[in-house]
């Protein structure tokens, strides 16, 4: 028994991303954001998508190559304040945002990737983020049905891999990747570093590559990646 | 070897041809959980360069060879308790993640054993009331949501019994789960108008697997081939 | 700013634990068992436990020393196959056994850690363990709520820790031993190797600190945690 | 300096004291999330040896100081954006642990600003529509279910409007959350009966407090000590 290769260049991998997709995107800021993924994906000229994110990232970078050229349909997020064009694309209608609370994102995504259609919170109860939310009642509590999010494709930025689809990550850029690489019908993560397989010992995998379908190999770390300086 | 092919081994005895015959419906690059007992000897079917990952629901992808006691890692284990290894790209995860893994849709073929499998595809496996209840385990979970779930038993059970049935009376495991059945008798596939014979066994007539499987077993058109 | 020193030995820690409590075990089989903090236990004679574990150890081992000595009154648990003490009490009533789909005790637990009241499934939907379940509604289908599990205590093993309480596993030990030690009002982990603080990498810690309250360093590795000749 | 004390800085400004005083109402031990903005500040009054534990919601318990950008990791940032350091026992983790932490109560403290306070505890300061309205990130969460939520916020906005209120006129974060309030003039307790006055800023008295607050103070007998 040997565990498959699933290296595959960018531009393949994301080539079979149809228009209309639903995409997750990893990434809090900069840390575990996939540039290089989404430049591919604007640089392919993929339209009409929904892009589940927790933020948007800065004008002029990440997300915002999508959003400002209008190839955004709709937005699942919990905070956009960083970009400029989000908020003016927001109130002008040409988006459609969705806020979720932080935590309870990640939730959604988690309960997607772990088979389970909804999970049960207080979180937002008395908020208008619990407007329209179903409500039940279980052992005398009210509480709220947060329906699981799946993507047909999620993008996720990995520090190390190797070519099964093992993946580690680096500090604060987890976020929302290791949800996310569970969460999508097809998982195309990129990597800072790709290692031979047995490079990453098993006790130091976060996400198993049982849930990885592409493996893309980074050709160089551009300055997106590199540290904001305001 | 090639890297595509099963390890062609020529078992003698009918259950050891039972195994080498379900092993081929392991095609390459699945992800694949085999249960306790019988469909566990699948492994040795297995060469070292076909490439297909075995998930063991006690946290493991990329399950490796068994271990002898002398070399195992106390640590490192099946879901069956025998002793593992792992090979180049192995990982370790917990039970939570084990399972978000197979209800997902992560896993793409689960071989189970059974007390009954039913024509309409019902699967009966943990419990034989008043005698055998020590608990579901992970069966409920892999037969409900493995994408692919196959069953490896014995046809009858020790008192002749078929295990193949209209309907099960022992409590499900999961309804309507099962599509495939390799018996020491048998390749048989449960099909919407039921059991359907796919191949026999070597010297094993058609009129014995319909003699022992407690339900009507349409033959289709043509030869069935021997296995 | 620094990190506080939560190591206890185990005799303190254990005995804290009130008569009647709710204990979660981690452990699948003998990896990740915590077999010094139950010995502990039960040299200290807690009674009238309910304990949530995956399985009940072999028979004279880990939670058996418990349930043989009828300090058990109640147990949730997904297979108890190889301990037929727990089987024979449980014929004879004399604890009483509730059977969780192992997947979803995972669950169930990771929903107390994650303070999540319940999760919706539709696992077991067909068979008995359904029975008594309430059922809603939710988007046409029809799922089970599964409400989260929390204890009193949760008993961890842990492979290498350091003072603050981070914890790492090695191989298949993990098992239920990240989820529970999320999922207590007292969380108290043993370790093989007890680290200096800093002596675990932040990306190595699998557990942070922030969740155990009691690092128990373990005084020697007994047979018990050796490999099983059958 | 000892362990169990806070740096006793004693800043000029009225900001820079109602910073120093919030930092006090950190017990030895804690785990703390520190909002953005004002908030943040405290960490300059916890000294090295000072037990805390610092929570930031993007995936980090443990946070260390800020690292001005030629020392900076490009991936170790705060919720806020910093970059900042780790400590000895930091760890990193995703956001579902990172929320779980904060849900399941294992967050002690958080510090948050506002714009709105009522009387009742409910806090707004996430929206102002048709203004500001980025979404909410995190702060439902913390507020909804930190152990103890405190506010610190300058007692008016720019415009000289109180921001302790009988009730809040924005959206709410969370309803009934917030138990205590540090403001440049005065440190006040949300409590069953409304907003009690506990201590004054220095040189500011206790008539200026009542007519910068939007609802009714009560004052507790006795002095009222100053900060």
């Amino acid at each position: 028994m040997k565990l498959s290769d699933k290296t595959t260049s960018m531009a393949e991998a994301v080539a079979a991303i149809p228009d209309g997709a639903t995409v997750m995107v990893g990434g809090f800021g900069v840390p575990g954001t996939p540039f290089a993924l989404l430049a591919e994906l604007a640089r392919q000229d993929k339209r009409d998508l929904t892009l589940i994110k927790n933020d948007a990232n800065e004008t002029g970078t990440g997300v915002d190559l999508l959003i400002a050229s209008g190839r955004v349909r709709r937005l699942i997020t919990t905070h956009i304040g960083l970009n400029a064009n989000a908020i003016a694309a927001m109130n002008e209608g040409r988006i459609e945002v969705e806020f979720c609370a932080q935590g309870i994102l990640a939730e959604r995504v988690r309960a997607g990737g772990a088979g389970l259609p909804a999970v049960l919170t207080d979180i937002g109860m008395q908020t208008e983020l619990s407007a329209g939310k179903q409500i039940v009642q279980v052992e005398g509590r009210c509480l709220m049905v947060e329906t699981a999010l799946r993507a047909d494709v999620a993008l996720i930025h990995a520090d190390r891999a190797d070519p099964f689809g093992n993946l580690a990550y680096r500090a604060t850029a987890r976020n929302f990747n290791p949800p996310m690489a569970m969460a999508a019908t097809t998982v195309i993560a990129e990597a800072e570093v790709l290692l031979p397989l047995g490079g990453l010992a098993p006790d130091e995998v976060e996400t198993p590559g049982v849930f990885v379908d592409h493996l893309c190999p980074m050709a160089e770390i551009t300055e997106e990646y590199g540290v904001v300086r305001r | 070897m090639s890297a595509d092919k099963i390890v062609p081994l020529k078992p003698a005895d009918p259950r050891g041809r039972m195994v080498a015959r379900a092993a081929r419906e392991i095609a390459p690059g699945m992800v694949v959980n085999l249960g306790i007992g019988l469909p566990t000897q699948v492994v040795d079917h297995l060469g070292p360069d076909y490439p297909v990952c075995l998930h063991t629901e006690n946290g493991m992808a990329g399950v490796g060879p068994t271990l002898p006691h002398e070399l195992a890692d106390r640590n490192l284990i099946d879901a069956g308790g025998a002793y593992v290894s792992p090979i180049p790209g192995s990982s370790y995860f917990d039970s939570a993640t084990s399972f978000a893994l197979v209800r997902s849709g992560r896993l793409d073929l689960t071989m189970l054993g059974a007390f009954e499998v039913a024509e309409n595809g019902d699967l009966a496996n943990w419990k034989i009331p008043g005698r055998f209840s020590p608990g579901a385990g992970g069966a409920i979970e892999l037969a409900q949501k493995a994408r692919r779930v196959v069953v490896m038993t014995t046809h009858c059970d020790r008192k002749g019994n078929p295990k193949l049935k209209r309907r099960c009376t022992l409590p499900l495991t999961a309804a309507g789960a099962v599509t495939r059945i390799f018996t020491d008798l048998a390749v048989i596939d449960v099909t919407p108008a039921g059991f359907t014979l796919r191949e026999c066994a070597q010297g094993v007539s058609v009129a014995e697997v319909t003699e022992a499987t407690g339900a009507p077993l349409r033959l289709p058109e043509g030869d069935i081939p021997t296995f």
